[in-house]
């Protein structure tokens, strides 16, 4: 409680491991052999300091708090055989991370004491070139000597002056000649994809033979010859021969 | 170097003496037969072109490296003796270092040096302390480092010991996320005079003191 | 630390000859009254702290700079002197170089200390492109390069090539400008591992040459 020596300045400490190694060599003993439960008491001690002075503390050190608060209060009860976590073993574990903190602190030192290049004693400033490059030879295998042809090669062809693909198109003309051919045989309602020319498999001609037929039905039944019907939006285009007995009026007509 | 010219340098000849004890464990196991059979005249030159070689180099030389300069049949080691006690008590002389030798300037000479000569600044403590703790426990991962030292490790810390050559990543650890592994090193072992991570005190060697300083 | 205060070493003691010629010129005048004030431990001290200084510095070092490290009173010139002298002939003598002294290796001892790595040179696509187009076609005319390559070819193209002894000239054709025809060489067949320019690979194996363009 009375640690005149700590003046709240926990900024100063690396965490509160940082702060627990400090406490313990103020115990002024070995490591091993310090006393935890005097250890833990300092440190909630210094913590309740630091929370009088301002409320907010890292959650890193109210958790070590915590944990060594816990700690003691196993260590200061009997060993009860039951219990699933050794307290001793706990207090062990920490001094055991103290000792280890310690010798690293230690090792960081002595490197420190050492010598530096560059600081205490110096090399080489400006290295000579052993390396002496003979560029004399040439990079240059058949496979390379190839592909280089195949790439000047594609290149070049990929030059010439564009032609268009050559499509054959099926015309409105030909629809109307091919439906009108075609639906004197006809029975019933059938799917205007019917009428379109076989053996087109190019999508694009496709198609247009498609927009073609379409538009020579449209026109054939304009002029009365057969009948459309198409139930939905999307939905298959039927056709079929118009019915020569029943007129249907013209309502735009009548 | 500014030795004097002495025809009949003493150094040129092969050494009778026992290889020196930081000579004898890294290097080379300390060949037993004596060299001397070797052609006095070809030593020197082969001691010629080893001082060269060295002093030319900015890294430490390897006595593989050096050996396939050095005319056929010269032991690399001997000749890395000879030079070694020639050059001792010289303002530059032959270290071991990093596997290898180097020349280095005497550390009494230091001070005159760096009123010319710009000198980086030194680490501050927790790369200094995470060196150390890389150093010891190598490869380790972040988190480890964080667990040793009680505290989270700043990006930049890491960085700073990567961009100055000191660490580098050693793979990665196979648990979840795996995390990168560091590791120090050939240039770390320059920085600090290190002949191998051997020469670093032991860990008891670290605690052997008796009881911390007060003035902690 | 390492320091044995050398009371007597004759290259402590301050120059006694003239300037090298060399030296005179560029640094200073020469300094006709004698420095041989100069207190001896003194100058050998300064000796020993410029040897480190123009070893550790990353550029040459001018006498103005050297002045810098060395003991108030010593004379840089005089220094560099006695230290050029000192290194004449050794395996590492300082030298004179623009903006100051440096230590050299010896020039003679670089064929041992050098290593020559074969760098081969990879040749440019434009000329691998032409080379393997007169294979194939030649003899060629440089219009007709052109036309196969679909691109225009630069004279330094073939001036390469020929140069490299890849190609040569194969008379010329009887066309208007009586342009030059070119062929491979059997340095070209060396190159390449070629018997004959019958091993090459058959155009028609490499590229589906100008297949008609309606059936694409």
């Amino acid at each position: 409680m009375t640690q005149p020596v700590l003046h709240l300045r926990l900024d100063g400490f690396e965490g509160p491991l940082d702060l627990l190694l400090d406490l313990a060599r103020a115990q002024k003993v070995d490591l091993e052999k310090i006393s935890i439960i005097a250890l833990v008491d300092q440190f909630l001690a210094v913590l309740e300091q630091a929370r009088r002075v301002r409320l907010e503390l890292a959650a890193d050190w109210l958790v070590m708090a915590a944990w060594l608060a816990w700690l003691k209060s196993r260590l200061l009860v009997p060993p009860d055989p039951a219990e699933e976590v050794d307290a001793e073993a706990l207090a062990s574990a920490l001094t055991d991370r103290l000792a280890e903190l310690e010798r690293m602190r230690l090792a960081a030192a002595w490197l420190a004491r050492r010598d530096q290049l560059g600081r205490e004693v110096f090399g080489r400033g400006a290295a000579e070139q052993l390396r002496i490059e003979d560029r004399s030879g040439i990079n240059a295998d058949l496979p390379a000597l190839l592909q280089a042809y195949a790439a000047a090669r594609r290149r070049a062809l990929a030059r010439r002056p564009y032609t268009p693909k050559h499509r054959k198109l099926w015309t409105v003309q030909d629809a109307l000649a091919r439906l009108g051919r075609l639906i004197g045989a006809l029975p019933d309602w059938a799917v205007l994809h019917r009428f379109l020319p076989e053996g087109l498999t190019d999508p694009v001609e496709q198609r247009a033979a498609l927009a073609s037929t379409l538009i020579a039905a449209l026109e054939t039944a304009r002029g009365g010859a057969i009948e459309l019907q198409q139930d939905r939006a999307f939905g298959p285009i039927l056709v079929r021969r118009a019915a020569p007995t029943e007129a249907i009026p013209d309502v735009r007509a009548a | 170097m500014s030795e004097p010219p002495e025809p009949a340098e003493p150094s040129a000849e092969p050494p009778a003496e026992a290889l020196p004890e930081s000579l004898a464990e890294p290097l080379a196991e300390p060949t037993a037969e004596p060299v001397a059979e070797a052609d006095p005249a070809l030593f020197a030159h082969a001691l010629r072109i080893a001082e060269a070689l060295i002093f030319a180099s900015d890294r430490p030389v390897a006595p593989a490296r050096l050996a396939q300069a050095l005319p056929p049949g010269i032991d690399p080691r001997a000749v890395i003796t000879s030079l070694m006690a020639t050059t001792a008590g010289r303002p530059v002389g032959l270290v071991e270092v990093a596997g290898g030798v180097a020349f280095r300037t005497a550390p009494e000479l230091a001070p005159a040096i760096t009123k010319v000569v710009e000198v980086p600044r030194r680490l501050p403590r927790v790369a200094m302390e995470t060196l150390a703790i890389i150093a010891y426990h190598q490869p380790a991962t972040r988190a480890e480092i964080e667990e040793i030292r009680g505290a989270s490790l700043s990006q930049s810390t890491l960085e700073a010991l990567l961009e100055m050559g000191f660490i580098a990543p050693r793979g990665r650890k196979e648990v979840p996320g795996r995390p990168s592994l560091w590791g120090t090193t050939p240039r770390f072992l320059e920085q600090f005079g290190l002949k191998t991570l051997t020469d670093l005190p032991r860990r008891e060697e670290l605690v052997s003191e008796p009881a911390p300083p007060l003035s902690a």
